[in-house]
């Protein structure tokens, strides 16, 4: 080598440091946060408990070949409802596969996941898909294909809306770590962090995409730093710690209000235990919060069984109601193509009109 | 044509206010063609966005953009470069109504010049627009001259669709023609019978319309009175006016520059066995762009020109 | 149909040292349909590559290691996940043997599951074949039968041109049939015909074959003998096959499971118009998807199933 | 906000320092630098010069009308001949749109490059396609389309394939700071980062995408510092001062030769003077280098004079002998689609046989 000591620049860089909040104790680190009143600290525990048992059911119904797939969100509990109570009602909210629950918590009622997922005429998605969570439009609530990621760019499109019209309406899009490989989160970012747009990007990193360990998804550190290259705020948090989850969004969310832009989460998951089972772990999220609830005298044993009866009972109510829903919808997948119904289409729907009832065929 | 369509632009800009134009170099140049030319001076940075060099982030914003109830017109600087926004288009906006149930229409109309003839070589040429066919959801839109450019990009605009809207760039600027100052619209998926003609019907649409015309006046020399149709609408087409003609010529050819097989002559030829294979007199024949990628040094071979057409006029004819 | 790819891609890696697969969870788990199971145990973790969640990057890294002198065999998870590595496709791989003057061919088999029939809804279900015959440079396998399967996939590894080899999921594991251990190729570009008959032709693929042969045998109890062609090929399309057949008929169905417009089929009965109108005694017609996307709940609906099938055996048959 | 204090990192993450060897005086920073052998000194001026000449020559033929399209590389000549330079002949060289004299190094004949500027039958692409420079498979130099960024994964992907095999072979990949927002950047510095793969990515940033300035590409602090996304070596070097590029590119080299991988190198070239005349500027890259031959003794005004004069003839030599060549070669544009004719190309070819001479129609 003819020229040496060029300096090169090392090439680790650290992720920021992960945040936290609920200490194992279940007290809150005061330092890093002040708490939240009990009717919050109460719900959010509630609809982590709901995410839970309407996993559980949703998850046999698919071992049963009732539904063809169904993304589980347990242990992800907190990442999730944390991040959808640390926006504001008027926001808008992307979600990927797992985030039922942040629906859930913006007034989606259970029936519609429950029909959604059945693929019945009456789900918000009249039996269309069932991949990911539906949409909910009285809340903003946007679903994404299942292609990893395309919903980022969207949700940078909704931020960047709402700052060119001077609204404070920001977006939060959630989405894995293996989405961040993929070509629309490097846009979707990208367009958020020059255009100041108000998007806070919540990636739960929960170690997996399908097979893929996360440390050979990408080599850097973690996923949070990626937000370097586009210069917009990285934050890791206790992705297990629901307190924290809600504080750092509502820090990027007042940051957003403020005209700083976009925030880039990292949500780090906790491993699940080896017997796989999240319920069983000192580190699962629900239990986690219910110290914290117990410690501050908001919660009981009694308490929880009551929860956890009438959560139970209400999913069921959801599914049994659904199951009596006709599984096979009228065939009218083709309206809705186009606004209203071209020529080629109205044929097409003619052609198969003696098997559709109402044609009267 | 420029002029049209920036016209257009301009006008239901002024008219509302949620119209955004997007792309790359769209603002204070003016975009590579200067289609959008002035539209920067007047309607400043917010609407008229310059952005970062990703098309599937330009398409893929502008659908965000539709949801929360802007109007973005999101321009791609070559058809050629629009595959990298193929998920955007294809996956999700084409998708978002019928998926949400009806619920979530995204409404975006993608402007993008289209065709050879101006020297651009391979990937300054392409002519995609069967792609986005054959694809449900999408409407498809190539205008032949100013006047039709303006009027229907005020009605793409205005469409509830999504609407592809595809300007052949080889007639940007040759292609003239009155354009009145003020408002009207052209209704998508009605065509034209732009020279009427009992004996050959020639459907084509864009720069190779005017080829088209071309070899219908050669060979009214030799006694053939072609009636040639321009689509206007690709997608959903003008199916009527297609039979109407055909049922009095018995015999058709299409005309477009994209390659032949699985081009959207392929699907005019297949709808009109469908719809009129009893008065065909001759086999419907395609005059179209080669089986190969676009050649830059000679694409007066590739394209399918009046030398081409007229010859398969004459055989289609059967005289 | 599962073990006789597996099978197929097994014998090529210990035959040829060059032959790569990559993909999403192609290694250790061995893919979602289990195609590339052991393959990792067997090669490592240097020849059986799982690879970040990229599809883009995927097949321009592909398209790389075949630049160096590797064989790389890609696995998208379903063919309706091929849209991000759209431009990579079409734009790159299809185009450098042209480009380079012939000097940097890029050898790529590219394996994705397509079609539906299993559940899976608007995104797992979809089968865009018609996408790639349009772009000049790609040839398009489909195979029917795990015989089919090992054999095609064989031939496409040692064919000198990019190959999309779809693979139809719905029969993944219902197609039953005996595979050779050792090595046998069939070639691209030959179809087969599968059921002798001499009133209706009736074309299709992969899993809509058993549709087609199953109406084809309740055709024949009305007196009507379908002649059932395979085309396992796609592209280039055994054109010699179908016109004999079509010449013998006089008729001619083709059926597939993607959209009908601008769908593969709108090509076959073009080609038959240019090839063959003359024998034609009944408009050529398409069963296929219909123009929407592909509905979850009623994917027997949607699909070209031999209840569609039968009506327009016995409508172009004409009795 | 009930919660506050959670302490949010900040934005703003600084690129790394830039590196520079050439000093205003002509001197080679010591602490940068030892220095190059007077030939390889001599070589690289004269490559710069060859360079700006041939473009000169070619923006001139554009504007006549006579090509359609050159880019330039006018003032951006360090950063490109430096970086081929710095890599070894064995290793793959990925070229954007303006590095032909990357390719003029490795022993692209000029007249290969003037033949596929003005698509004659004898260019390396014949006639196909013109835009960016042509292939030069002797030296594995591979071209780019002009989609932006389509090369990286390919250079990734040649990079991972020597590393696979245990070859001691690099790629050498060429971009424009325009084509980091685009989804094959993103996909091809992530799969060189998780698999180590020896990919030497140098994104030469001018300060321009067409119309759009840098900072108005992404918001991070220049280019170089996306690297941190990949987990891979970021390096800020002066794109005017070939000596530094080429250091910092051997220096990359000897990495990745060591297994540590990929390095992304920003060459920021230095901004065009107001005149637009690069020339003009204390700042070309191509006096300044001069001005360090002219410190070791190793140029004169003579020598200058000479090698322009040469240089000038040469290229006015290719392109009078590229002009005497028929614009327009015989239509083989259906060759090479497939390795052999299928036979829908074969009717197609012979429908247009008429008007091929050489078919005797
Ligand atoms: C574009 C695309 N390619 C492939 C897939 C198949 N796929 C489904 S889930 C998944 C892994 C996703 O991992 P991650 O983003 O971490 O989300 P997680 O499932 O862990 O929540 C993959 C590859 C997909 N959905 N989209
Ligand atoms: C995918 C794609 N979109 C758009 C273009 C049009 N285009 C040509 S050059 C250019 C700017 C490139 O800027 P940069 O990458 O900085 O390279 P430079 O020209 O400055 O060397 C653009 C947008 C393209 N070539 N490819
Ligand atoms: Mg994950
Ligand atoms: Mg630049």
């Amino acid at each position: 080598m003819l020229i040496s000591r060029v300096p090169m620049p090392s090439a680790a860089w650290p992720g920021p440091p992960q945040v936290g909040a609920l200490r194992e104790d279940g007290t809150v680190d005061p330092a890093r946060a002040e708490g939240i009143p009990d009717e919050l600290a109460v719900a959010l525990y509630e609809q982590m408990v709901l995410s839970r048992e309407t996993d559980a059911h949703l998850v046999a119904l698919q071992r049963q070949g009732r539904i063809t797939h169904h993304a589980s969100a347990a242990g992800e509990e907190a990442a999730i409802v944390g991040a959808a109570a640390g926006v504001r009602d008027e926001d808008w909210m992307f979600l990927a596969s797992r985030e039922f629950a942040a629906a859930l918590w913006r007034g989606m009622p259970l029936g519609a996941l429950v029909h959604h997922a059945l693929g019945t005429a009456r789900g918000p998605g009249r039996g269309r898909d069932t991949y990911a969570p539906p949409f909910w439009k009285p809340a903003r609530v946007v679903s994404a294909s299942p292609l990893s990621a395309t919903q980022i760019p969207h949700a940078a499109g909704v931020a960047w809306s709402a700052r060119a019209r001077r609204e404070d309406v920001a977006a939060l899009v959630f989405f894995g770590e293996g989405a961040t490989s993929s070509a629309d989160f490097h846009a979707g970012l990208n367009f958020a962090g020059v255009t100041r747009a108000p998007l806070i990007a919540v990636c739960r990193n929960n170690g997996w995409a399908t097979s893929l360990p996360s440390d050979r998804q990408t080599a850097s550190d973690g996923f949070a730093v990626k937000a370097v290259a586009y210069g917009v705020r990285a934050v890791r948090v206790d992705g297990g710690d629901v307190i924290a989850v809600l504080a750092v969004v509502r820090e990027a969310r007042a940051r957003a209000a403020a005209g700083e832009g976009c925030t880039l989460i990292e949500a780090v998951v906790p491993p699940r235990p080896d017997s796989g089972d999240v319920s069983s772990s000192p580190a699962d999220p629900i239990a986690r919060m219910r110290r914290h609830l117990e410690g501050r005298g908001l919660w009981s044993d009694d308490r929880d069984a009551r929860l956890r009866d009438e959560v139970h009972a209400d999913v069921r109510r959801a599914i049994a109601e659904a199951d009596a829903e006709p599984s096979s919808p009228t065939p009218d997948f083709t309206d809705d193509v186009y606004a209203s119904l071209p020529w080629h289409l109205r044929e097409q729907r003619q052609a198969m009109a003696p098997r559709d009832p109402a044609a009267g065929g | 044509m420029v002029q049209a369509i920036n016209d257009a632009l301009a006008h239901e800009m002024r008219r509302d206010d949620r119209v955004v134009v997007l792309g790359e170099d769209v603002g204070r140049v003016g975009g590579v063609f200067r289609v959008t030319q002035g539209l920067w001076e007047e309607f400043g940075d917010e609407r008229v966005v310059d952005t970062p060099l990703s098309e599937g982030g330009i398409v893929g914003a502008a659908i965000g953009m539709a949801l929360y109830g802007l109007v973005p017109i999101p321009e791609i600087q070559f058809a050629d470069f629009i595959y990298p926004a193929f998920d955007q288009i294809v996956s999700e906006l084409a998708k978002l109504r019928w998926r949400s149930g009806g619920e979530y229409p995204a409404k975006v109309v993608i402007r993008a010049p289209v065709g050879g003839g101006i020297r651009g070589g391979l990937y300054h040429s392409q002519s995609p627009e069967a792609l986005f066919i054959h694809v449900a959801g999408l409407k498809v839109v190539c205008p032949s001259s100013p006047y039709d450019a303006k009027g229907l990009l005020l009605a793409s605009i205005r469409d509830p669709d999504p609407v592809l809207f595809f300007e052949p760039k080889r007639i940007y600027r040759a292609a003239k023609g009155e354009v009145p100052d003020g408002e009207y619209t052209l209704p998508l998926g009605v065509a034209a019978v732009v020279r009427p003609g009992r004996h050959v019907t020639v459907i084509a649409w864009g720069a190779m319309l005017y080829e088209a015309i071309a070899a219908a006046d050669q060979a009214s020399q030799s006694g053939v009175e072609c009636e040639v149709i321009d689509l206007r609408t690709l997608w959903p087409v003008d199916i009527e006016t297609i039979v109407a003609s055909v049922k009095k010529t018995g015999r058709v050819i299409v005309v477009h520059e994209a390659p032949k097989t699985c081009g959207f002559g392929a699907e005019l030829v297949a709808l009109v066995n469908e719809k009129a294979f009893f008065c065909l007199e001759a086999p419907p024949a395609r005059v179209c762009g080669f089986d190969t990628p676009f050649p830059y040094a000679l694409e007066m071979e590739y394209l399918p020109l009046a030398r081409r057409i007229l010859p398969a006029i004459i055989e289609t004819a059967g005289i």
